[in-house]
């Protein structure tokens, strides 16, 4: 029987290894997998080159695996946002690389990079400092940038709800950059608030297939980032 | 009403003559600041679908107070709710609503506006500044129609509509109108075209403070 | 108020011109509009470009489309089917124009063109005649073809359930080509089954949003192409 | 049990003898004709979920008669089920699996396989005939595994198993391994590669009906 549900965080983050590539879902708080990159920080995987939209806030999650020296490299596109002073103080050191990308651009080079697209083009930051170096084509009289496909080796991710096969939905909001990320990664782990029997999803929902997900944790009382800032907690 | 009313446009009039440009039925993204008071001011009798990047269409206002869900927000991060008949959906496809040409409007906030639409918004290119750029240039290069709505001069007082754009591009040719607190200009061939002046202004005050030559209305 | 709700099948399909390049949803029967195909029939347009994974069955349908002489191109993965001889003949004449594209890079060049990429790099048909006169570029150590987005000016789908603002769901593999040709084309036509009032839908349940959709006409009791294929039937 | 099970494999053996290489939890894609038999033999004590291009995951047995829905059908239209668990979606994402290698095995018909593993299974080449080629060329580009079950020979008695195809590519050095009727055959760098004869059957007696030189187990 396929089940691929693992019994804690730490189990689920055991093989991610040091200079890994790490995508890890959410836009701000919604959707950040907060259990999980916990447990990234204890497990102790560094040189790490993370995606996210940002860089998180205050001094837990996304920030404090940033703190924790653990992300030589972030892939964003908003690494400035309320209460993120972790990654702009590395950076002003030179002791963080950045590579800046369009929102939609790095959206659409991960949905590429899982759907077996190595190379794009795009109307987007054609003209601009983000083009700079990057090939440009004229198609049907308009300028396009080529962009590439970018995968990872992990991505960590959290949902609603999740059965034994990886099927999985989200919250509202939170979904963003979830599905996209788990077809991009080698190997998907995904926090859930709920697991439920298969079957229990009705298959016309279903916003993540089941194949694209490989390690299933249930977190059902998962922290709130944004009351963790306010409260200036740090982690670990 | 405030005295200042008297000349010029305040943020909220801006907003509010922004708003009256949008016709029934238009989907629209507002940049984050003064674009997202727009939403206050769409006129009676038309009904405007609110895009979000994050992953929302048919966005509504603000939660009541203690209704706030951390996991339904803005592109700016702020606490929203859902009207009846909206949608969630991830980030690539959110995108492709952009990125395709799907959104009528978008209104943005600037930082220079040059005259053949040049828009500068994300960056001053000042070395020491932590660059972030988020979905400024998607939307720019794939939304129908840009509007910008920005005060006309800086908090210094130097234009922000110019010539040609000093700060590094969002994108390029891409702004239609712009709305700013001394008058409505459009972008044309022949360069910014007075549309509307604000009530007690006239047009050598606003031409004295932009940075290229006006067009009369 | 917003309400995208037209009248009849002949109101939907009124301003399709002639020489239009339509995309027409289904994959076989399954999701195919077969009420506004033959309602396009008797508005009349022609020359037509066609875009479905197939060429209909029988004498009804898109096969009675392409027998009324309305297609001149047909873009396609798979034109031969059972019970389908109209464009076989007329193809072997000389009549009808083929494009024929590998399944997956129709789909891919649909989303392409609904998502604003112009051009993407497929390793799908290198090496195969399919990829002849194609650009073929060397990404990472492997060959892939360059191909185009592909846009439509209408799209004629069928779906489940709709409501005013044009938010839509399928019924099961009658999804398939349906919300990809619907970001694709200037103006998306839909046939629904049911028409609800918004927020009958749960947003997070929506498969196409609104903003894809143009106009919509309820069909309650469609037709089964393959109970009229089987009686004969001949359209019109 | 038919006579010819004492020489050779028929069409339901060479489903069974593949079904047996598949292993638990695998996603798997089967053509059209006999690999669609081999959903019926996967071993005991597997469970294997299956793929249709035109969008689900879990495909189950074909329906009870009366209960088909011709909204539910797979790849070759044949009416299906699907398995609690399963999931739909449009032939955008359905594809993304196939070409994003997230499939692990396909099974396939060939009308001709070369010894470096060119595939040629969708057209004879021949100017006349309606040319057709579905998700095949996506399906051997993306796949991470595709195995093929064809006779060893064509009706007329040709080699199916080549040198070199002289029928129009599906992929290039794409397949792994060969079911037919006489053996199971691996492609490796050295070329064709017995991997079992089936009953009755030597290596001469392949060797003869194979278009190029085998290497024996």
């Amino acid at each position: 029987m396929i089940n691929k549900q693992v019994n804690s965080v730490a189990q689920a983050v055991a093989n991610i290894h040091d200079g890994a590539t790490v995508m890890i879902g959410g836009f701000g708080e919604a959707g950040s997998p907060i259990e999980l990159i916990h447990a990234l920080i204890d497990q102790g995987a560094k040189n790490l080159t993370v995606v996210n939209n940002n860089t998180g806030s205050g001094h837990v999650g996304l920030a404090a695996l940033i703190e924790n020296k653990r992300v030589s490299k972030m892939i964003c596109s908003f690494p400035r946002t309320a209460n993120s002073t972790v990654f702009p103080e590395l950076y002003t050191k030179g002791e963080i690389e950045l590579e800046l990308v369009p929102q939609g651009t790095l959206a659409e080079r991960i949905r590429a990079g899982g759907a077996g697209v190595p190379a794009f083009y795009t109307a987007t930051s054609v003209g601009t400092p983000l083009a700079e170096g990057k090939e440009v084509r004229s198609i049907d009289g308009r300028d396009y940038v080529l962009e590439y496909g970018l995968k990872a080796d992990f991505s960590l991710i959290k949902c609603l709800r999740a059965d034994r096969y990886g099927n999985l939905v989200y919250n509202k909001t939170a979904r963003n950059f979830a599905p996209i990320m788990a077809m991009a990664a080698e190997t998907t782990i995904v926090q859930t608030k709920e697991f439920v029997n298969a079957g229990e999803i009705d298959p016309e929902v279903v916003v993540t297939p089941g194949i694209f997900v490989d390690q299933i944790v249930t977190v059902d009382s998962p922290l709130h980032e944004s009351e963790l800032v306010a409260a200036g907690e740090v982690y670990p | 009403m405030s005295e200042e009313q008297n000349f010029g446009w305040n943020r909220e009039q801006m907003a509010e003559r922004a708003a009256q440009d949008i016709p029934n039925g238009a989907y629209v993204n507002l940049g984050i600041g003064i674009p997202e008071k727009v939403v206050r001011y769409v006129p009676e009798g038309r009904e405007v679908i609110y895009h979000t990047e994050n992953g929302l269409l048919g966005m509504g206002d603000a939660p009541e107070p203690g209704m706030e869900d951390p996991e339904l927000i803005n592109a700016g991060k702020k606490n929203v709710t859902a009207i009846p008949g909206a949608a969630y959906f991830h980030h690539a496809d959110s995108f492709s609503m952009i990125r395709g040409g799907h959104i009528d409007i978008c209104v943005l906030g600037a930082m220079q506006v040059a005259e053949n639409g040049d828009l500068a918004n994300w960056s001053t290119g000042n070395p020491d500044a932590i660059p972030a750029v988020g979905g400024a240039m998607d939307l720019v290069a794939g939304v129908k129609t840009i509007n910008v709505i920005t005060q006309h001069v800086t908090n210094k007082g130097y234009p922000k509509l110019v010539e040609k754009c000093t700060f590094p591009l969002t994108g390029v040719g891409v702004v239609s109108r712009i709305y700013t607190d001394l008058a409505v200009i459009d972008v044309t061939p022949e360069g910014f075209k007075i549309v509307e002046l604000a009530p007690g202004v006239d047009f050598d005050y606003v031409q004295e403070r932009t940075g290229c030559k006006l067009i009369a209305a």
